[in-house]
């Protein structure tokens, strides 16, 4: 990242700022169908004006630019209050392990459509029985000619009932060791034999669904990698979830802390309650800020995954979390009116997002998961 | 507290028996039902600490506790606080004839937020102003104002009274504004201490039910974990859970003994009292509630952050009771406030 | 204790405040030497007065009452910032085993002289090796003849350096599993043989020694109960210890909060950080004092060691815990400055009274074993 | 930062070699040694940041940091901060001659505690006033007096300066009570960022100190919790023991961090910036230290609570710095305060 000047940036952060003000973000509906309908018409405009797959080659219908024009246009897209598009699941987790890890031909038919929306994908990674063991996951998939015959259920993913295709981990060896076994399909979402179901969460969102798999053909042209070693690109494709995850997420509760700033200041409260609230936030946000210095650096160098993503992903949670209770905590009795506006605060946005937060120490590995890492392979505790 | 334990008891029974499968349904509907209200009444709930002479069973306000606790335990919707205390609290306040429940308009149900709650002004029997969140206005048949050091009943159908729902994020309760341009007040009572009383028994009575959701957290916690396995054991038997466990059900018991002590003395309490009493239950049920909540969230998973999980109930009727009737930190500021204003007592 | 009319206590609070306030407590000295001398003099007044063994037989030197007159002397020693006697181990911890367990012989030689503080107990339980796992130890006693032979290493020995005997817990048969094997011996603190170092903590006290045992003869009419059934004992020690101390660090903590409040008055302080804190305090007390009523009701029914003694342990290390941390917290940068009155506080008394809390869930079994304690004998989680 | 670990990196190396084994010893005898201090002058870690033109190694404040850390890291004592950062920032403050250092005299160590701490007045050229606790005043030789916007040099054999010597609770800190009584400033410099400058780096280092008390704490309960026994194995074995462990380093390693950024952003930043960017890791750094510190003797055991295990030595010094300048809660409020009467930069 230290290769690209600080002027070109600059000056591409300054195009993006330009270009964003005049376009106009969109409004985004409550409504779920009228939500991903205008999230989609957003990402086909972002992407006719060149602002998707900036780190991607030009053959996957990119701009073939670095990875740090991509962190500037999603600062620049949190800070403009415009919505993500909607297939970030292609743009930000699967997209990258297919450039990786996909033939020719499967980066030539896949990822240009992933880019500009054509194609949205979810991600069929956790089971019921898998969740923080990922790798007991048992849905099966069975060589017969030239298709896997795919059966088992898929449960947090995210769009499945929207989605074209689906990035799907399957046990393709029952009889070696749980993560040797693993292959990871590229699953068409029409195919016969699929069924989703959206489950609905208690923030009153409903993206994420369960996904029934019952003897789903897939052509074996759709296997990613090779067979049974899907484990290492599951590895991959979490790595850049969570790293860049992390880097949009540090933006989005910038973003946010502004935001309740600038609310608080229109309610001109005079209390230290209030003041010690926010200098709490702002410590918080100064320790994201400075842990994701580190983030963006060992992306940079393209460390791969490690054991200190662990330390990221715990220092995000507790950030995340204490900026958000800590404005939640300023709705006090109005929390329950979502209507409102105590001190200032908008009360069902700050209630929303606190309830939010609280998934962030479960989904993409649990604090608890995070935490036996750092101690056994970062502290070299001995395995218990 | 023994002798009461069997109202709580039959309720807890009753609950158990024909709520339990209804609840989510119930909950998903919003805080208001007449029909579940009607039920209620009908099992003779609502009458409990009714003064004899008015057709309840006269027992002790104390002995609503631990009604109250299995409440917040079988995560019960509705009017139970207005229902329960109001005609308890308020002499002339005749119980409910049917399913709708009287409301207290009070603007004091906070002070950092006092500004953004509004005020009600009362010059001699006639009542101005506005309070911008009021439970179960919109359903009520009276409503119990409180003006001042003056407690005032009004009927919802008195000419300058305006109330309008709103959208509410309890799942237990419907909110609504209530204006008063120039009402005339049916009844006006001069009673500071009524009003201490009022405030003090919703406090008393919330922490109970505040203390009921922390309990059954900690149960659907603990069957969870003893049942969910992941790699290749129930997540119970992993020491960090267990120790988390373990803390939540030390918290959510301290905090049981504090409510049912705290009702224990509350009954003869002095009004000075009676408001440190309530304040500290409630203050202490809010935070306890609500980290134990976020404890049960986590060890559920993916799942407790969905309205499919019980938790996920528990959790956001936590968050909305935390700061009714006081958060927290204004509590903990206003005892810390009364404390130092005190004459030392002690030799 | 119900069973205690309410007048009889009430009087004899009204006698025991009115003695203590005419008898006037002794000034306690920071030197260790002269300290021990004090409280043994005090210990001697209050054994006169017959204030101490409220609940012990005639037999033992005690008067016949009951725990509650016990609990009631407690509180108003407490309430008169007078001191406890020196003899502490033996009169609530070593005593009420050996009335229990002794023999008549034991009972009548040992336990007058314990009270009246002519003969000062220490405990020998833990080890450099054997904390948490109290049950590991490893100090061997062998048999010859009509004599032990002690040898082995203890520590957090209170008062060793001073003690007259010791309740010291051996390992008589070291072929069984861990807790069959050991024995409770009455040890004289003058045999050949035995050394003691004291430890100084951080708070400065010194009153906790290791002790070393090197070949020590001990009579086997000192052993308390039968050989290789002293775990039950012990825990019956261990239980008595905890309840009467969670009841005196009850008492302890109100009157600790009360001197706070008074001379956070007279500092005169006008601000709600300070009031926060003072309403946190009071509420950890008052969760503190609502769990103590169910330990003084388990106390009179006499229902032995429970696990729900464990619940009790935490939530008086977070009442402790909490409150000291509070009041201390008021002390701001003057905390390093022992001679200051930040607030009106003083600032040597709260900082060594905070770090002392510290300790609170460590000794008397750490908090980690009461939460396993907890999970898995009180709400049936499986054993890992 | 990478180019200034090499200071960090050799003050490491020395004192892991020549401090370790003498650390109690000395600890035990109080903050001030002639001695170590000229030892530390001879190898030249005073004169890091002074000016070049003063003899200095002229290397930018923000070097310090990593060199703090070590501080921190290896509990040493004495008048670091004064020693290294004084003479750097006040300009005329000559780099100690010999052992003795310079102190700063300076009333706004705190907000909350600001009656209890004194204040200093000046009048033209001539000092009033009392600090009731004043790091190494009675070992200096010269003293850095902050009065209202303007920063004077005194000699302390001035008359009508008074400095009596303090019991202190710090162990590696002497403190006194300095007293002006119509007293002479030297030199008076009217300087209102100065005064920012001297507050922010105080806070900076003391916050850089702070993390690397932290950092030993991890350091040595990773250590014991390998090594200690018990039910038959390494207590770093348990879950439980793990996951704090895990806490700890996370909080350390976010500590350092934020330490780092703001010592990267400081020696370029404004004065209200450099008041931002210092108080908000003074906050977190007295947090953060004192909570490691806690659970650190939490695993330690009662060895940890003793004198004879270096994490009680860690925790004292961690409570004696989390209130010198600003303790977290009034740093807080201050931070809050700022940024919320600022006008909003963001579009």
């Amino acid at each position: 990242m230290s290769t690209v000047p600080t002027e070109e940036l600059d000056a591409f952060r300054a195009r993006a700022r330009e270009w964003l003000a005049a376009v106009g973000p969109p409004e985004v509906p409550l409504d779920l169908d009228a939500r991903f309908a205008v999230l989609r018409r957003w990402q086909r405009t972002l992407f006719d004006a060149g602002w998707l797959g900036l780190s991607w080659s030009k053959e996957a219908g990119g701009q073939a630019l670095t990875h740090a024009h991509q962190l500037v246009f999603v600062e620049e897209l949190v800070r403009a209050r415009a919505p993500q598009p909607i297939g970030l699941i292609g743009l930000e987790v699967v997209g990258p392990s297919i450039d990786r890890y996909g033939t020719d031909e499967q980066r030539r038919d896949l990822l240009p459509r992933m880019l500009s929306g054509a194609d949205i994908w979810c991600q069929g990674f956790s089971e019921p029985e898998a969740g923080s063991d990922l790798a007991s996951l048992r849905t099966r998939a069975v060589l017969h000619g030239d298709h896997y015959v795919v059966t088992g259920q898929k449960i947090w993913t995210s769009w499945a009932h929207e989605a074209q295709w689906c990035a799907l981990l399957v046990r393709t060896d029952p009889s070696v060791r749980k993560q040797a076994g693993i292959s990871y399909l590229l699953v068409d979402m029409s195919s016969p034999g699929i069924t989703t179901r959206p489950i609905r969460q208690m923030t009153g969102d409903r993206e994420f669904c369960e996904v029934f798999l019952d003897d789903v053909r897939v052509p074996r042209s759709n296997l990613l990698g090779r067979e049974n070693e899907g484990w290492a690109i599951t590895s991959h494709t979490l790595g850049s979830e969570r790293s860049g995850a992390t880097l949009r997420r540090r933006v989005e509760l910038e973003v946010a802390l502004e935001d309740a700033l600038g609310q608080l200041r229109s309610g001109g409260i005079d209390d230290d309650r209030v003041r010690a609230a926010v200098g709490r936030s702002h410590i918080a946000m100064r320790v994201l800020d400075a842990q994701t210095r580190r983030t963006t650096d060992r992306l940079a160098a393209d460390t791969g995954p490690t054991p200190v993503d662990s330390v990221d992903k715990l220092v995000l949670n507790e950030a995340e979390q204490t900026v958000l209770a800590e404005i939640a905590g300023l709705l006090g009795p109005l929390r329950a009116v979502p209507g409102a506006r105590p001190l200032g605060l908008r009360s069902d946005r700050w209630a929303h997002e606190h309830l939010y937060s609280r998934a962030a120490s479960i989904y993409g590995g649990s604090a608890q998961v995070q935490r036996t890492i750092v101690a056994e392979r970062l502290l070299g505790l001995p395995r218990g | 507290m023994a002798d009461h334990d069997e109202y709580g008891a039959a309720v807890d029974d009753y609950l158990g028996r024909s709520y339990a499968e209804r609840r989510h349904e119930l909950l998903e509907r919003g805080g208001w039902d007449p029909a579940l209200a009607s039920e209620f009444a009908d099992l003779g709930w609502y009458s409990l600490a009714v003064p004899e002479e008015q057709g309840g069973l006269g027992v002790p306000l104390a002995a609503l506790g631990p009604v109250f606790l299995q409440y917040g335990r079988h995560l019960v919707r509705g009017p139970m606080l207005e229902h329960s205390a109001l005609p308890a609290l308020v002499p002339g306040l005749a119980p409910a004839t049917g399913a709708r429940p009287p409301a207290l308009v009070d603007p004091g149900v906070t002070d950092l937020w006092a500004d953004d709650l509004g005020t009600i002004t009362r010059r001699g029997p006639r009542l101005d102003g506005t309070v911008e969140a009021v439970r179960f206005a919109a359903q009520a048949d009276r409503l119990v104002v409180v003006a001042g050091a003056a407690v005032c009943l009004v009927d919802p159908a008195t000419r300058g009274v305006s109330i309008e729902p709103l959208a509410g994020a309890d799942p237990g309760v419907e909110f609504a504004r209530v204006e008063f341009d120039d009402v005339e007040a049916g009844t006006v009572l001069q009673d500071e201490d009524m009003v201490v009383r009022l405030r003090s028994w919703a406090r008393l009575l919330l922490a109970c039910e505040l203390s009921g959701l922390a309990r059954g957290s900690v149960e659907r916690t603990v069957e969870h974990v003893a049942r969910r396995e992941q790699f290749g054991r129930p997540i119970g038997s992993f020491q960090a859970v267990k120790h988390l466990v373990a803390d939540m059900h030390t918290r959510s018991t301290a905090l049981e003994n504090l409510c049912l002590a705290a009702l224990g003395d509350a009954d003869t309490a002095p009004p000075t009292e009676l408001d440190l009493l309530a304040c500290t239950a409630k203050a202490h049920a809010s935070d306890v509630a609500v980290r134990v909540c976020e404890d049960a969230i986590q060890l559920h998973g993916g799942m407790g952050f969905t309205t499919e999980s019980d938790v996920s109930w528990f959790y956001r009727r936590a968050l909305a009771l935390r700061g009714w009737y006081g958060d927290p930190t204004e509590l903990q500021v206003r005892l810390g406030a009364t404390l130092l204003d005190r004459i030392e007592e002690h030799a």
